[in-house]
């Protein structure tokens, strides 16, 4: 049963906890890394959006990886990008339109969001429920 | 799936599965300097290699490089035995003759034992380990702009006639990739520098700064498809712009 | 010296257009002109749709190419080991002195370029010396200067 | 014209035959390399010229062949003069017309051109009679000396393609891979793996294409069977890889020649050339459906093509770094396809066998090992050459017989086989048989057939140096004990040999070298160090020599010698004068000379030039 990240803006409060969540799940030797999930700020009074990769239909990361190293995981539906095959050649960061394939400088790695492998931190640890991971089947009987 | 013992430890693989990939799965370490996953095992750095027998081969025992070996049913395999070892010993001992003053040499081959070199060094060192990743990532990439020139002793990566490359995109997938740093490159977000040849970066319509240099970017939109618009801004210019967007779209949401 | 660089596609056409005629091509080449020029590993790249890389990685990987000129007389010295125990270095080294060159180098009027080559079976009649395309067997030491005064 | 059945071939064969016997005499010069070298193409000519001028009945220019290698390269320029069997040697072209007025016109011999035998003096008339080659049987090189070097109607008259057209019209493929398997076939390259098996593992891959492929690239310093099978005989080798293509249902073939060999490479070509104008090879060959396309790709110089992974590398038009994937190149190979690749030795043997069948081949030679096997035999040796012997043949009767003992009497120290791979045999083992498993067990090995005999003016010291020093030069430089080890190895041997290694450097070298057998990645690598651990086996005492008391006992190594001019035996020639290139040696006519040692470089030129043996080495 696969899910989707739900993003809900009129829910966020700007606390950037989905943040600190994304950096600790995937925290190299302990030390945090760079969130994939960014809090920006909508444009207008009070209003925040996270901005986290939509793992799109025909995602441009991939297309424009040229060592195959970002494919999908079938059973989450994430974009995923594998580390030890990246040659960080930024060719994913360039191109995606929503700039949601980054450059993790202190770690000198390209990282992405792989929704926790099927439980996303961010999700998880949202205090308002902005971030949403939902079974795409409860998500349509729900309307 | 087969089974197989590593280090008297029974574990299952994938059939095809090289054997350095489940001894690095079991947490076993086994240094590999010439091994990326980006491209096919090239076997050369010897490093990874591995005792393995079987029981029906009464006694007989091969030496193998664990990158390339595909696992195989009833293998009996030995990382670390006595003359295993002695051979990465070895193996680091002449490495260091080339590389004496490379960092990463240096900290392996203490790992062993060994801190300075019993053969003769090379008179003017590089970092250059010769284990040309650079040039399998590159060609990988499909832009074969470096390659190995001369061949033995005298090995070296260079690009085409020590010119700058033509067929270079400048993307730094080589520097980026090189385990010893060894091949060098400037950036200051606005134009790059690498094989001596200069190249100008797509930069941010907003930050000023670049990712990409243009060759490789329209090498990216010629080959893959990726619109050239998408190249116009940064990430981080990327992201504001959808947060502005959606931040706009929620608000009249709010607003009714 | 110069050298007629527009018979390089003439060469070049004289194979299949594949990359796997790309060392017969340079082959061909390196005997026309005795070394491979710039200019023809630009066009052979071009032709063969072999990235100029993987051209210069050939050329530099294999004996029978030099990238540099030689000089008008090419003297090879078999260094087979039937050559080796029968005195070839006394005879490389005879040539060294007298041109006042290493081998691979060539001597500055251009006329004389040493090269050592690994065997050229006729070990038979070793030692052996090959100037240009003609074979010198049981060369001694002292026939060293006649062989280079005739070339 | 084409051949369109073997009607046809037989047919030809019978006509060509016809033709022959109309000479009365045939004058075979030998156009081998080592005879070109010592200029029979002078020789040639001036026949040729002779025989225009002076119109012999029967024995017209036609009468006149080109020939392969006869064998007897120390004697060369040879000529022998059919049916006589007479073989004349050092011919000059001088000669040419009391050869033609003495022995064409009238079958009488020229004592002095015949070929002397150094314990009796005599003179030999009849070469089968020469003990060089009484001890010989010829196989592969049966037609080399015999017919016109790279002439298919002269090879389709002594009944060649006969066996290609048994093996495609009356045999199955099966069938042939049986008969080779039986007849115990080994890879003459050195390798020795049973030449059936091989082709039987491909056959049954089912993948296609498939490939077979010729090793020509005889980089192994020292050996010349192969150039001068494809300069004299390149129809058999054309003829044992169409049988092989039949028998692994292959469509496509490479003969891969070393660029160092041009005529190899132009006789190759000239001879597929021939083959496809009488619809030998091509489609449709004798009217069957089986269609085998073969192509010359020449090697560039690098003696690591001789790997097999490597050459294919090269033939596909790459660096030839071998392959590191642990899967044999029979399942994939060229283009990753299926691919047999036997050398030209062994290809030369197939049509003999399909000829004679499997049984009569396993009646020459020894158990597991069959056949013959080519050497070319060089060095300190009497009789430098081309020969051929059964499996099994001692050292000693391949030296003293076949050879003639050692130059100058002078005692035998080792015989050098198998290349840079192989070793050095000393005296002790001149009495076992030559066969792959008895050379591999005394720690040297058959290789492609070079045989380079050392007498005690050689170092094996210096051997190991020279060997090393080649492979190091050869080594692809893609894995590191190779390319690193081996380089070290070699520095460590320039050490003793200039008597400034340090104690204990021999078991440092025999622990590198362990390492590297152990650690590289291809064969070159792995068979690296055979030549310090063969002459370390046999002439440790040598070694040490050098290290513990600073000698070259063999006068050779440079730092460890010095020449100085015996007063007694000096009669002030002036040659040792002329012969040094770095003017150390003065001194007047009819006077003593004297050698400075300060200018003295050791290089040795004056000892070869001295007549006397006044110049000691010490």
């Amino acid at each position: 049963m696969q899910s989707r990240l739900v993003v809900n803006p009129s829910l966020c409060i700007g606390c950037r906890t989905c943040e600190l969540a994304c950096s600790f799940a995937h925290a190299i030797g302990g030390k945090p890394t760079l969130s994939r999930i960014h809090v920006h700020p909508g444009g207008h009074k009070d209003l925040f959006v996270p901005i986290v990769c939509l793992h799109c239909e025909d995602p441009a990361c991939a297309k424009a990886c040229l060592v195959d190293a970002i494919t999908r995981n079938e059973s989450t539906g994430a974009m995923e990008l594998d580390q030890s095959k990246c040659v960080k050649c930024m060719a994913c960061v360039a191109a995606c339109p929503f700039g949601c394939t980054l450059h993790d400088v202190q770690f000198r790695q390209i990282v992405k969001c792989d929704l926790c492998g099927g439980d996303p931190a961010c999700a998880k640890f949202c205090p308002t429920k902005a971030l949403d991971y939902r079974s795409i089947a409860l998500m349509r009987t729900a309307g | 799936m087969v089974s197989l013992t590593i280090n008297g430890k029974v574990v299952q693989a994938e059939s095809g599965e090289m054997l350095l990939t489940v001894i690095r799965r079991l947490g076993i370490d086994v240094p590999a300097l010439c091994q990326h996953d980006a491209v096919e095992p090239y076997g050369a750095c010897r490093l990874c290699m591995v005792e393995i027998t079987k029981e029906s081969w009464n006694g007989w025992k091969n030496y193998v490089t664990s990158c390339l070996y595909p696992v195989e049913q009833d293998l009996i395999v030995q990382t670390h035995s006595e003359q295993v070892i002695e051979l990465r010993r070895t193996l680091l001992d002449l490495m260091l003759a080339r590389n004496p003053q490379t960092p990463l040499i240096q900290r392996l081959a203490a790992e062993h034992g060994i801190t300075k070199t019993s053969y003769t060094e090379v008179v003017e060192p590089d970092d250059c380990i010769l284990c040309g990743i650079c040039t399998r990532i590159c060609d990988a990439m499909g832009f074969h702009a470096i390659s190995s020139v001369n061949r033995g002793h005298g090995k070296e990566i260079a690009p085409p006639l020590h010119q700058p490359p033509q067929d270079c995109v400048g993307c730094l997938a080589c520097a980026l990739n090189c385990p010893t740093g060894f091949i060098r490159y400037t950036d200051d977000g606005r134009t790059r520098r690498i094989w001596d040849r200069t190249f100008d970066l797509v930069t941010c319509e907003k930050t000023g700064q670049g990712r990409v240099t243009r060759e490789f970017a329209a090498f990216l939109t010629e080959h893959r498809g990726i619109p050239e618009e998408y190249f116009r801004v940064n990430d981080e210019s990327h992201r504001k712009e959808l947060a502005q967007t959606m931040g706009d779209i929620t608000n009249s949401t709010r607003e009714e | 010296m110069k050298h007629d660089l527009s018979k390089i596609p003439d060469i070049i056409a004289r194979y299949p257009q594949r990359p796997e005629s790309v060392i017969m091509v340079l082959q061909d080449i390196q005997k026309e002109f005795n070394y491979l020029p710039a200019e023809a590993l630009y066009q052979t790249s071009e032709a063969l749709n072999v990235p100029l890389s993987k051209v210069c990685s050939i050329s530099t990987f294999y004996n029978a190419f030099s990238l540099t000129e030689r000089g008008d007389n090419i003297i090879r010295v078999c260094c087979g080991t039937a050559c080796h125990i029968r005195g070839a270095k006394q005879i490389r080294e005879q040539l060294e002195e007298l041109l006042k060159i290493k081998p691979g180098e060539t001597t500055s009027d251009g006329k004389f370029t040493i090269e050592l080559v690994n065997c050229v079976g006729a070990c038979a009649m070793a030692p052996v010396v090959m100037v240009n395309d003609k074979y010198h067997a049981q060369v001694k030491p002292n026939r060293v200067k006649k062989l280079v005064a005739k070339g | 014209m084409r051949i369109e059945s073997v009607k046809q071939l037989v047919a030809l064969q019978k006509e060509l035959q016809q033709q022959d016997k109309k000479f009365a005499r045939k004058i075979l010069v030998c156009y081998g390399p080592g005879c070109l070298a010592a200029g029979a193409e002078a020789v040639g000519e001036e026949f040729v010229k002779q025989l225009k001028k002076r119109r012999i009945k029967g024995v017209s220019v036609e009468a006149l062949k080109k020939t392969g290698c006869h064998g007897l390269c120390e004697k060369s320029p040879l000529v022998a003069i059919e049916p006589d069997k007479i073989l004349y040697t050092k011919v000059k072209p001088k000669h040419v017309d009391a050869i033609i007025d003495n022995t064409i016109r009238s079958g009488e011999i020229i004592e002095e051109l015949l070929y002397e035998d150094h314990e009796t003096g005599n003179r030999v008339a009849h070469y089968p009679d020469i003990k060089f080659y009484s001890h010989q049987t010829r196989i592969a090189l049966r037609n080399l000396g015999q017919i016109q070097a790279c002439d298919i109607e002269d090879y389709i008259r002594v009944g060649g393609y006969q066996a290609m057209a048994k093996a495609i019209t009356k045999m199955k493929p099966d069938a042939i891979i049986d008969e080779i398997t039986k007849s115990g076939l080994r890879g003459r390259g050195g390798g020795g793996f049973p030449t059936g098996r091989k082709w039987a593992t491909c056959a049954r891959v089912d993948e296609s294409p498939r490939y077979v492929i010729c090793n020509g690239d005889e980089g192994d310093p020292g050996a010349f069977m192969d150039r001068a099978i494809m300069e004299g005989d390149p129809h058999t080798v054309l003829e044992g890889m169409i049988i092989a293509a039949f028998a692994v249902g292959a469509n496509d073939g490479y003969v891969y020649v070393r660029e160092e060999y041009p005529l190899a490479v132009v006789n190759m070509q000239r001879a597929m050339d021939q083959a496809a104008e009488l619809g030998l090879i091509g489609d449709n060959i004798l009217g069957t459906d089986f269609c085998f396309n073969l192509h010359v790709s020449r090697g560039a110089g690098a003696f690591v093509c001789g790997e097999s992974s490597a050459l294919m590398k090269s033939v596909a038009g790459e660096i030839g770094e071998p392959r590191a994937k642990y899967v044999r190149s029979v399942l994939k190979g060229l283009w990753d396809k299926p691919t047999v690749l036997n050398n030209v030795e062994t290809y030369a043997n197939v049509p003999v066998i399909i000829d004679k069948g499997a049984d009569w081949f396993t009646g020459i030679g020894a158990p597991k090992n069959s056949g013959t096997k080519a050497f070319s035999l060089c060095g300190k040796v009497r009789n430098t050459g081309l020969i051929e012997v059964p499996m099994g043949t001692t050292l000693r009767e391949i030296i003293y017989d076949i050879g003639g003992g050692i130059q100058k009497d002078r005692p035998f120290k080792a015989v050098q086989t198998g290349g840079p791979s192989g070793g050095c045999l000393p005296a002790e083992h001149l009495d076992v048989p030559v066969d792959f498993d008895t050379l591999t067990r005394l720690g040297s090995m058959m290789g492609s057939g070079g045989m380079i005999v050392m007498d005690d003016h050689t170092c094996m010291v210096d051997v190991a140096k020279y060997f090393l020093h080649f492979l190091v030069e050869e080594s692809c430089g893609k894995c590191v004990p190779c390319r690193e080890g081996l380089y070290q190895l070699h520095d460590l041997a320039v050490k003793v040999s200039d008597g400034v290694a340090e104690d204990g450097v021999l078991e440092k070298m025999e622990r590198l070298s362990k390492s590297i057998v152990i650690g590289s990645l291809c064969g070159l690598g792995k068979s690296g160090p055979n030549p310090f651990l063969s002459t370390i086996r046999y002439f440790r005492d040598e070694y040490e020599a050098h290290i513990r008391d600073h000698k070259c006992p063999a006068g050779v190594c440079r730092e460890l010698i010095t020449f100085t001019i015996n007063p007694e035996k000096c009669d002030g020639c002036m040659a040792c004068l002329a012969a040094c290139a770095y003017n150390a040696i003065t001194g007047k006519k009819k006077e003593l000379h004297i050698i400075d040692q300060e200018v003295c470089t050791h290089c040795g030129a004056c000892v070869s030039a001295c007549t006397r043996e006044a110049i000691d080495v010490a």
